[in-house]
């Protein structure tokens, strides 16, 4: 196990750890910012794995935009600030059990599908944005296009929903 | 072992400057504010033209006592100001000072990742709002956040633009391939990285969030001693961080006139104070935006810009290779 | 609104401010450092009002004029002497005690006007901070010392009639009376004495 | 591989470093600073005036949608990245430059399409 390892390791256990967390806080604005703690370490378990640019998107939207979306949607409501017991809906056992599930799920599949996918790191960097760009202007131009056309929608219904006057 | 020797001062030398420049940007501001408004500025701490002033402020600020309000969230409280400083250090690692590895870290993907660990520090000022359970700082932590999500996007592009023009997203690979004439191709990209710098800032005229008038001093209000001396040491250091972008991205970095080799290390710096003359320069001449022609400006106004340039960029770029 | 004259390029109002503030900057500024470098200040500036106290008949005008009530005027009576023998015995105001606060004058100097004997003057001395108020207000005596500091009155321009009083005590003199015993004990105001003040 | 971990292994240095000294400037701070705090001093400051009510203000929906503009357009922005180190390269040209501009153009049709909703008009 190299020095390498652990810090993934140690990362990991950061990133499982705040996430517990996150649903487990009482406070609504915790919860939020303990997603910080979760995708910042997630982006140094890229980091870590090699994977650049994917590291700092998750950093930029992630904790830079998706964060404060949220703590601005908990700001639209009149949520109370302090420690509240509402925020336990009081189905943990089937949240444990679907969690465990989920995982079970994921780890199987991700197993099965790229057991044969195999980069070597230290010769070839494939997580830089030279590397990335080659890929997707290469081979994956369409799904590419067809994303805008996706956040074009999402930004769209954005709008529209936010507008009451237009109903 | 050589590789630790190097690393440790590497990393004394970016925590140097981090200390470093910012109090000398703060003195800078003291003098030429006062100097723009027909006044002389601190004339007394440290004998000479009072040069000492920020470091006595300093020592105030540190036999300050520390004031955390009763309704606050203590813990977030106590820890926004370090969220809000420590991503502009993390910044001053890889802004490259002079040719052949003169850099605390030459990061790969240093453009993003510099941009992407600037917009870590809207948390901070999000948190401080937050827990110090008072409205204003609320209202301030919210401008905050309304401003930085407004401004980075013509940040990013202009930034991008940079990138386009030199073909990679290495600083120091900017910095080589940049040429005088790109002043000209890049100015608008240069302006509006800029203006959108000095909004994410929140330094005047784009100071809605501190709006002293109307929210006391936004997210900060609660603040006292170390903790607010935290607060301003980040405004300063990001004075510093940003003019090191311009610097790095638009200006050349430590191409000089003369001896870039041996001098690049004082080009940088010189233009980087002369960015950050030009930030303080801005907050003197120009009365505050509203919240309203702030958000206005950015999308309808920086936007558009940003994406010209870009256009241009690409196709001058495609043309000439 | 004149709207005709109002930017006629985009963004010259902000290169406007700019050039302001440059302009500003490398002109020399205003401040005055003061305590190191004092200021320079008119001759007859209002400072401090110092009380040539043998000149006053305890009229009480300036007290009574004063628009803050910040003079204070104790007096006593006293008998004098007839001049001549068997003649009337008289009796004169005697000042016991004249106070100005400083913290209340609001420096319109109309007890000054107001005085029909001049024996109050303005100086240019304004150094006359406190740590307690109450040492603001200045007695008699400290009202006295303010005298020293008083300018000469400015010279009369030249060819001009001299003033009713020079007139007044030139006839005065020419009848040759005997001066008053009083008269000669008077100090001097100091620029007659020869001292420029200050 | 070296390198790359190196380059990252200053940053973390240099983060490790900058939480040791924040940590250190404020034990010092502790033991210097007064503690005296009286009930006055630990109220929130609201210009003198007792606060009324809690710290809490419920916000316009409109900084959501902002926010929610940004998001959408920093996710299109973040392909800017890898696209600006390529498409200048050999092979690559005019389509290149041509695919950007249908997908950043698509996402300016949405921000057109808010200007015109009157999204951006702040009142």
């Amino acid at each position: 196990m190299t020095a390498v390892d652990v810090v993934l390791l140690l990362l990991g256990a950061l990133a499982a750890g705040s996430g517990v967390l996150v649903v487990t806080t009482r406070r609504l604005v915790h919860a939020a910012l303990w997603l910080v703690v979760t995708f910042g370490a997630l982006a140094g378990m890229y980091l870590v794995m090699t994977a650049e640019l994917v590291a700092w998107v998750q950093v930029l939207i992630y904790v830079g935009a998706v964060v404060v979306l949220l703590l601005f949607g908990i700001m639209l409501t009149r949520a109370p600030t302090g420690r509240s017991d509402d925020l336990d809906s009081g189905n943990r056992p089937a949240a444990v059990v679907g969690g465990v599930v989920t995982c079970v799920l994921l780890v199987t599949l991700a197993g099965y599908g790229f057991s044969s996918a195999y980069a070597d790191l230290d010769t070839g960097r494939l997580g830089t944005a030279r590397a990335i760009g080659t890929v997707l202007f290469r081979s994956w131009v369409l799904p590419f296009e067809l994303l805008s056309v996706l956040l074009l929608a999402a930004l769209v219904s954005a709008i529209v929903l936010s507008r009451r006057r237009e109903s | 072992m050589n590789v630790a020797v190097e690393v440790a001062v590497r990393v004394v030398l970016v925590f140097a400057a981090f200390l470093l420049f910012p109090l000398v940007v703060g003195y800078m501001e003291h003098k030429a504010m006062a100097h723009m408004q027909g006044r002389l500025g601190p004339m007394y701490a440290g004998g000479f033209h009072g040069w000492a002033q920020l470091v006595a402020d300093g020592v105030k600020f540190a036999q300050k006592e520390d004031i955390v309000p009763a309704d606050a969230d203590r813990t977030v409280f106590k820890l926004a100001p370090w969220i809000a400083l420590l991503p502009y250090l993390l910044v001053l690692v890889v802004v490259p000072v002079g040719p052949g590895g003169l850099v605390g870290s030459d990061v790969d993907a240093g453009l993003f990742y510099a941009l992407a660990v600037m917009s870590v520090g809207v948390v901070g000022a999000v948190m401080a709002g937050y827990a110090s359970a008072n409205k204003f700082a609320l209202l301030g932590g919210i401008r905050v956040a309304a401003q930085l999500m407004a401004y980075e996007l013509p940040l990013v592009l202009s930034a991008v633009s940079a990138a386009m023009a030199a073909g990679t997203l290495s600083l120091g690979g900017i910095v080589g391939a940049w040429r005088p004439w790109w002043l000209a191709w890049q100015l608008l990209a240069l302006v509006v990285f800029l203006v959108a710098g000095v909004a994410e800032l929140r330094r005047p005229p784009f100071d809605m969030p501190v709006a002293d008038s109307e929210i006391i001093f936004g997210p900060y209000t609660e603040y006292t001693g170390l903790r607010f001396a935290l607060f301003l040491l980040a405004e300063y250091a990001g004075i510093v961080v940003v003019s090191a972008l311009a610097t790095v991205l638009f200006l050349g970095g430590w191409k000089g006139p003369v001896l870039d080799a041996q001098l690049g290390w004082l080009w940088t710096c010189v233009k980087v104070l002369f960015v950050a003359f030009v930030v303080i320069w801005l907050r003197v001449s120009f009365p505050r935006l509203r919240e309203d022609q702030l958000q206005r400006f950015a999308w309808m106004g920086l936007v558009p810009l940003a994406l010209a340039q870009l256009l241009l960029t690409a196709i001058v770029k495609v043309a000439i290779s | 609104m004149s709207d005709g004259q109002r930017e006629t390029t985009p963004g010259a109002g902000l290169v406007k401010g700019l050039a302001t503030t440059l302009k500003t900057m490398v002109t020399p500024s205003h401040t005055a450092e003061y305590p190191h470098r004092l200021p320079e200040l008119p001759p007859r500036s209002r400072g401090v009002i110092g009380l040539f106290e043998e000149n006053c008949t305890v009229c009480m005008l300036c007290a009574r004029e004063c628009p803050d009530w910040c003079i204070y005027i104790d007096s006593h009576k006293e008998p004098v002497p007839p001049a001549r023998p068997g003649g009337r015995e008289r009796s004169r105001n005697v000042l016991d005690r004249f106070a100005i606060d400083y913290a209340l004058c609001m420096y319109c100097g109309i007890c000054i006007e107001a005085c029909p004997f001049d024996a109050l003057f303005w100086s240019p001395e304004f150094e006359y901070a406190e740590y307690d108020i109450r040492d603001m207000t200045h007695e008699r005596d400290r009202l006295r010392e303010w005298m020293w500091t008083v300018p000469p009155p400015p010279a009369n321009d030249p060819g001009a009639p001299a003033p009713k009083e020079v007139d007044a005590a030139a006839k005065t003199a020419a009848k040759a009376e005997p001066p008053r015993s009083n008269d000669a004990a008077r100090p001097q105001p100091p620029w007659e004495a020869g001292d420029d003040g200050g | 591989m070296h390198a790359y971990l190196t380059s990252y292994a200053v940053v973390g240095v240099v983060l490790l470093v900058g939480a040791a000294f924040l940590a250190v400037a404020l034990t010092a701070n502790r033991l210097l600073r007064p503690h005296g705090p009286t009930a006055e001093k630990l109220t929130s400051y609201e210009c003198g005036v007792d606060p009324v009510g809690e710290g809490w203000a419920q916000v316009h929906v409109r900084y959501y949608v902002y926010a929610y503009l940004y998001l959408v357009f920093a996710v299109d922005v973040v392909f800017l990245f890898p696209w600006a180190t390529v498409f200048a390269l050999a092979g690559y040209g005019g389509p290149t430059i041509v695919e950007m501009f249908v997908f950043v153009g698509f996402l300016v049709v949405g921000l057109v399409y808010a200007v015109r909703k009157g999204v951006l008009a702040w009142v």
